[in-house]
């Protein structure tokens, strides 16, 4: 078990040469990911988060910042002196090696005495229930079995950290869901810091702790699945998280205080806040529909329902906007009906128009 | 309806004739000329070059064969080829493997440039170098010595080598070796317990054609050996003497020099063609 | 902050650079060296006959090049020579490679079997061929007069343009079954589902092979001709033993190369042989470029007409 | 992990020694190879007691050196042969000119023929002999050998000559009395025709490559008394005799039909030897060796039915072409008076009489040639010795490689009719007439 600590963490490749600049990849990352936690590495293919992991791991370097792992400083040690295990997103299982060997050889190179390796293989391997397949090479296993190989071969080492790069997403729907399951019983019972890249919030979200977000290689947001979900530091995290993704529109403050949505009748109270136009943010499964009298106009028209069997999403046309509500069961509207929205349930989200940071204020109702 | 169903397997039908003789008649073509060497190594010339030759399965002789393996100026050259061949395969692995794996795993510059000035070594024509080589051969004292011979091609067939085994090397998903890197081995480690047994078929393939291109070449042996160092074509073109063409011990030295690399070629066709054509999409 | 992390890109570049120079060093060494040598010869008055002094005289080899009877003849010998095992070679290649592409019953030893001419060395392929087409014992003759197309052995060998076509007949015959297997991969590699949409929207054979096959095996085609263009045009061995190191008869297989190889070694005259080599260098890579501006160029019209 | 270079590498020490090696020597080649042979004090002579080592480098015509000779040589002398290496004669040009420059001093014995004593000559590369060091009594073809513009580079090791060689048995088939040479070319003709029946010649030569073309050429020229050059080295050969050669030769092929189109293909004199032995040709032009080949066991031929004579003139009684060989030293050599003690040794009586006997070929010295043991042993060297009062020449020459290319493209056309005979010589003595301007500039 261990406590990582990133500081100011960047990574450029290549150099500034010929006043053409290097790019950033990933800049500025500080954050603290405590001793037994799982954290997850959330963000939008690209973003940097697979770097970060690789920083981690010793498999990239750090351009800038310095990574502490129990407070020992590790920018110069080699991957395998870290003590940790990576779980690849193609597995990487050596393809001229038995399943025995792919996870024996980790502890092979470690020197570990050959009845301890022995113990430890089978250890791990009847754990991920794949003793039946030792002696076979990965060529003919399937995905999943392979999926449990990779894992074994990290278990058996028995390592503080454990780093998992996306791995679950050469695995088809079903499958996906029962090994996440497994991911976290596993976690549970191991109780080994880890820390587990993904683009997939639902995984994120049950699977760990606490969550990174990051986007075009910033840190978005540190914290845990309910402050990620509810409270999200930028507009990217509330946008990103959620699904359906949430509503989210610029808001112009009336004469009267209340915030509008430019062309529609649909106005929101958010207090004092101190600024002219604001960006608004409603989760879809927070706000509720009524249709409204006939005659009278309602705040926007019905352009799709689209039923999901315990609950609907319909798209509803605000002025030039597009809205999401999702209501229970098969809902009670058609498209073309006119409907208000009714948020008086739902949690606001502010941000700022230029930062994107998040507006603090109390719970407006 | 039944009618044109007919016409069509009739018409199917003699597709597949068609194709199965000219099959037939392409294999005649390409097989018969070594056959028909391979005939005039175990039957005695007069009975080949009379008007209707002789193929009566009683005259054939192995005496030539005896003949040519009971001759200590033959048999050095076989050895000589052996050895010049191995070591010149041997030399070629070890130099072009680290080299190719370099080029396929490292971001350096001047590395395209690099693969390609390998491709432009094949256009040299090997003339114009005999010169130079020898005086250079010479002046370190390995003219007419087996090493002089294996430097020589190892640095004529590495090229190839390289441009072949960078793409096998590609092929290796570099996950695998950061798994390994993660289980604690190091560069070396990676290269020889990971990248060189994945490329094993690629290897063993590119291993071959080194060794039969070493095998092969008769004009480098030509001008760089004059008695101890001579290989086995040179000692076969040898049979076209001033005083000494003998067609059969000509043919029975060619089916001898071409039996090793017809057994290698046979035995990694499918590798060979692998490995030259994916150098050469990838190329 | 920044050192430590140039420090191991660093070491990273370095162990690269030393698995890249053993290999690097032979290459430089045992060709970068003569080769530079060579060059160096071809712009010198360098005739070992005419005693040990040279003097260096610019671009007089290259332009006597130019201008050399011997150099024309010789390039038209090469030019017939190449221009037929290149393409006539390739397009052999690929009718017999469509043709082995069928599924029939022994297959396998037919594709394995094959490879027996590549196999074998150039020197026995000389003398293979001599056993074959000698004016007074060859089979050929023997074969030719027993089924009555000829009446009088006809000699092979003594007359220019048919030493020529047996060359040619040699070379194509060693390389074919190389050529052949090439495209065979290739074609492999064309998706057959490509084949049955073709199929449906009613293209006929010729059709496909012009608009599916082709475009298809783009890449090892042109790989088949760079490879078989620099084969042909540095032919040697096959020639050597096949008219007793002559070029004969009167010069009919005198190739640019082989040209080359007289006025260097017959001849002793290395400055202009060395140019000769030179030339014939340059020509390679010109023929490859020519290739792959070629191959190149219809990948982008095709781009073109895509858009 | 440490990744520093003292990591083991799959390079051992020793190959990198090598390679350091290759470095320097790269780096000296640049020194070495324009500067000119070291310049001796004049032709070599017979002096001293020679010691030390030679290495020498024959082609692979006589067994006898190896046999007994070098044993014989070292035990008299005093002087080891450290190594005596056999070349194919087709090899031994590359090998020794790619030798000679680079300047390699790891033969001081090699083989030579009057072409290479002049080409070689002429370039500086072999050791120039003192009169003084020649013997006595050598036959002037054999002199001639290994002599270019009137230097002596080498010493013969034997004589050749050319003969006419007939099988008996097929003139007795044919009616014809096989004990009687033509007394001239017509004769030869007529006598050709009736040898030539179904696929059965009356003629054959070896004109398949340019040496032979050369050769074939110049018998012609001689017997027509024509010549190649002048004194002055200028080319005579296109005049009167030289085209009513070539045209005979052309007429024997294309007119009379008796000589034997694979003549055209043959590009050595073995495989003439062989194609005579094979019994289905009449008559042949040939070096001596063609007597041990056509008495060999395999050959359909026997001592009995071997004819040999002169080879019939046409303007005069007769003529032959030299192809004599002989030894010379190479100019780079580290022990010429050892190298010149072997090339003496080998031109004596005792060692002469073996080749003469074991070898078939012709003795340098008119000792020899004298000698009742010698012509029990080959019965061919009664005819040598008349061939002797006619002309034998081969006019070895510095361009001879270059010429020979030359007028066998130019003879093989007018074989093949594709030029009339004055237009193909016409042509090639343009050519050689660039090539001795170029060659003999002063």
């Amino acid at each position: 078990m261990a406590q990582i600590e990133l500081i100011s963490v960047g990574k450029v490749y290549g150099k500034t040469r010929r006043g053409k600049a290097a790019e950033n990849t990933v800049s500025d990352l500080t954050y603290v990911i405590e001793s037994g936690h799982f954290v997850s590495l959330l963000g939008p293919s690209g973003c940097g988060k697979t770097t970060t992991l690789n920083m981690i791991a010793g498999l990239e370097d750090v351009s800038s910042g310095e990574i502490l792992i129990d407070g020992r400083k590790v920018d110069d040690l080699e991957p395998d002196k870290r003590d940790l295990a990576f779980v690849f997103q193609d597995y990487a299982l050596y393809p001229h090696m038995s399943v025995y060997e792919n996870i024996a050889f980790g502890l092979r190179m470690r020197k570990v005495p050959k009845h301890e390796i022995e113990t430890r293989v089978s250890d791990s391997a009847s754990r991920l229930d794949i003793r039946s397949v030792l002696k076979s090479k990965p060529k003919q296993l399937s995905g999943g079995q392979c999926q449990r190989v990779a894992l074994a071969r990290a278990i058996a080492r028995r390592p503080a950290v454990f780093l998992f790069d996306e791995p679950l997403s050469n695995l088809d729907a079903l499958l996906r869901d029962q090994t996440r399951s497994e991911l976290k019983l596993l976690h549970r019972e191991l109780g080994a810091t880890s820390v587990y890249v993904t683009h997939d919030q639902e995984e994120a979200m049950t699977l760990s702790d606490r969550i990174v977000v990051m986007s075009r290689g910033r840190l978005e947001q540190f914290g845990t699945p309910f402050e990620i979900y509810h409270e999200p530091a930028t507009e990217f995290v509330a946008s990103f998280v959620g699904k359906p993704r949430m509503n989210l529109f610029t808001a112009l403050r009336t004469k009267n205080g209340r915030y509008t949505l430019p062309g529609t009748t649909f106005t929101v109270d958010l207090g004092e806040i101190g600024l002219d136009r604001v960006r608004v943010g409603f989760r879809p499964e927070e706000c509720e529909l009524r249709v409204v009298e006939p005659g009278t106009h309602g705040h926007g028209v019905v352009r799709s329902v689209e039923p999901l069997g315990n609950v609907s999403d319909v798209l509803i046309t605000l002025g030039d906007q597009q809205f999401m509500v999702r209501v229970p069961g098969f809902g009670t509207c058609a498209p073309g009906d006119r409907v208000d929205i009714i948020t008086t349930r739902a949690r606001i989200h502010c941000f700022d128009p230029t930062t994107f940071l998040r507006i603090s204020r109390g719970r407006v109702s | 309806m039944r009618e044109s169903w007919l016409s069509r397997n009739l018409r199917h039908h003699l597709t597949a004739w068609t194709c199965g003789a000219l099959v037939i008649v392409v294999m005649v073509i390409f097989l018969a000329p070594f056959v028909w060497m391979i005939a005039y190594s175990v039957y005695p010339s007069t009975a080949l070059q009379a008007g209707v030759p002789d193929l009566s399965l009683t005259n054939i002789t192995l005496d030539s064969y005896g003949q040519l393996f009971s001759d200590p100026m033959f048999l050095g050259p076989i050895v000589n080829s052996v050895i010049v061949g191995l070591s010149t395969t041997v030399m070629c692995m070890a130099a072009g493997a680290a080299c190719a794996y370099a080029i396929a795993r490292f971001r350096f510059r001047g590395r395209q440039p690099l693969l390609l000035s390998m491709m432009t070594v094949q256009a040299i024509p090997v003339i114009v170098l005999a010169v130079p080589l020898f005086i250079l051969l010479r002046s370190v004292g390995l003219y007419d010595q087996l090493l002089g011979l294996i430097v020589t091609y190892t640095a004529f067939i590495l090229p190839l080598v390289i441009w072949m085994l960078v793409s096998f090397f590609e092929e290796i998903p570099p996950s695998l070796e950061r798994a390994a890197r993660i289980d604690g081995c190091n560069r070396l480690q990676i290269m020889y317990k990971i990248a060189f047994p994945l490329a094993a078929p690629g290897m063993a393939a590119t291993a071959i054609l080194a060794f039969i291109t070493s095998w092969s070449d008769f004009f480098l042996a030509k001008v760089l050996t004059s008695n101890t160092a001579v290989t086995l074509p040179v000692k076969t073109a040898a049979f076209q003497g001033l005083f000494a063409m003998d067609y059969t011990s000509a043919a029975t030295a060619g089916v001898i020099t071409a039996i090793p690399v017809l057994v290698l070629t046979l035995v990694a066709q499918k590798w060979i063609i692998r490995g030259l054509t994916e150098g050469a999409v990838k190329g | 902050m920044a050192g430590l992390a140039e420090l191991g890109r660093k070491r990273e570049t370095r162990f690269g650079l030393l698995l890249i120079t053993p290999a690097v060093l032979i290459i430089v060494m045992l060709l970068g060296y003569p080769m530079g040598y060579a060059i160096f010869m071809s712009f010198q008055q360098w005739n070992d006959k005419l005693g040990a002094d040279h003097r260096a005289i610019g671009l007089a080899n290259y332009e006597q090049l130019v201008s050399d009877p011997a150099v024309h003849e010789a390039m038209g010998l090469t030019a017939y020579f190449s221009v037929i095992t290149v393409v006539g070679g390739v397009a052999l290649a690929i009718s017999i490679a469509i043709l082995l592409n069928r599924t029939f019953r022994g297959r396998t030893i037919v594709r394995v079997l094959l490879l027996v001419p590549w196999a074998v060395p150039p020197v026995v392929n000389g003398i293979m061929w001599k056993l074959i087409f000698d004016g007074s014992v060859g089979i050929a003759n023997t074969i030719l007069k027993s089924l009555g197309i000829i009446s009088a052995s006809v000699q092979w060998l003594s007359d220019p343009a048919a030493t020529m076509n047996i060359l040619v007949f040699a070379e194509t015959w060693k390389l074919l079954p190389f050529l052949c297997l090439l495209m065979l991969a290739a074609l492999q590699g064309v998706p057959r589902s490509l084949y049955r949409a073709a199929a449906i929207d009613g293209a006929d054979a010729w059709n496909t092979f012009w608009r599916i096959t082709l475009p298809n095996i783009r890449g090892p085609l042109m790989f088949a001709l760079i490879v078989q263009s620099m084969w042909s045009l540095k032919v040697f061995d096959t020639i050597y033993v096949l008219t007793g190191g002559s070029g004969g008869p009167a010069g009919g297989t005198t190739t640019i190369n082989f040209l080359a190889y007289l006025t260097n070694f017959s001849n002793l005259d290395r400055g202009y042989g060395s140019a000769m080599a030179v030339g014939i260098m340059i020509l390679v890579l010109v023929i490859a470029v020519f290739w792959i501006l070629v191959f190149g160029g219809f990948n982008r019209k095709r781009r073109a007409a895509d858009a | 992990m440490d990744t520093s270079p003292t990591m083991s590498y799959p390079i051992s020490r020793r190959n990198l020694l090598q390679l350091g090696g290759l470095a320097a020597g790269t780096l000296a080649l640049a020194a070495c190879s324009t500067t000119s042979p070291q310049s001796s004090a004049g032709p070599l002579k017979t002096g001293g007691k020679p010691s030390g080592q030679i290495n020498i480098l024959d082609d692979n015509t006589n067994s006898v050196f190896k046999d007994s000779t070098i044993a014989a040589f070292e035990k008299q002398t005093g002087i080891k042969v450290a190594s005596y290496q056999q070349g194919n004669f087709n090899d031994l040009h590359d090998k020794m000119a790619t030798m000679f420059a680079a300047q390699d001093a790891s033969f001081d014995v090699v083989m030579t023929w009057a072409g290479w004593s002049a080409e070689f000559g002429q370039a500086g590369w072999l050791q120039e002999l003192d009169k003084t060091a020649v013997p006595s009594d050598l036959i002037q073809p054999a002199l001639d050998a290994v002599s270019w513009r009137g230097k002596i580079y080498g010493l013969p090791k034997f004589v050749s000559v050319q003969t006419m060689f007939w099988n008996k048995d097929i003139y007795k088939k044919n009616g014809i009395d096989p004990h009687v040479a033509p007394a001239n070319w017509d004769e030869f003709v007529k006598l050709a025709k009736k040898l030539t029946t179904g696929s059965q010649f009356g003629y054959a030569c070896d004109m398949g490559n340019p040496a032979g073309a050369y050769q074939n050429f110049l018998r012609m020229l001689l017997i027509c008394g024509g010549e190649m050059y002048d004194a002055d080295y200028n080319p005579i050969f296109a005049g009167e005799a030289g085209v009513e050669g070539l045209t005979k030769l052309v007429e024997l092929l294309q007119l009379h039909r008796v000589m034997d189109p694979a003549s055209l293909q043959i590009t050595n004199a073995s495989d003439l030897a062989d194609l005579f032995a094979r019994g289905t040709t009449g008559i042949v032009f040939n070096w001596p060796f063609q007597y041990a080949v056509a008495t060999a066991a395999t050959s359909k031929l026997t001592k009995d039915s071997l004819g040999n004579g002169l080879i019939p003139g046409i303007s005069v009684t007769s003529a032959s072409i030299d192809g004599s060989e002989g030894f010379a030293i190479n100019k780079y050599s580290k022990n010429k008076e050892a190298a010149l003690a072997w090339l003496q040794f080998v031109a004596t009586e005792t060692v002469q009489l073996q080749i003469v006997e074991k070898e078939g070929w012709f003795p340098v010295s008119k000792s020899v040639l004298e000698a009742p043991t010698a012509v029990a042993a080959l019965p061919v060297l009664t005819t040598y010795k008349e061939t002797t009062r006619y002309v034998t020449k081969r006019y070895g020459t510095p361009w001879g490689n270059e010429f020979d290319q030359a007028l066998s493209i130019q003879i093989i056309n007018a074989m093949n009719g594709k030029t009339s005979p004055k237009d193909a010589l016409a042509s090639a003595q343009t050519t050689a007439q660039g090539l001795v301007k170029k060659y003999l500039k002063k």
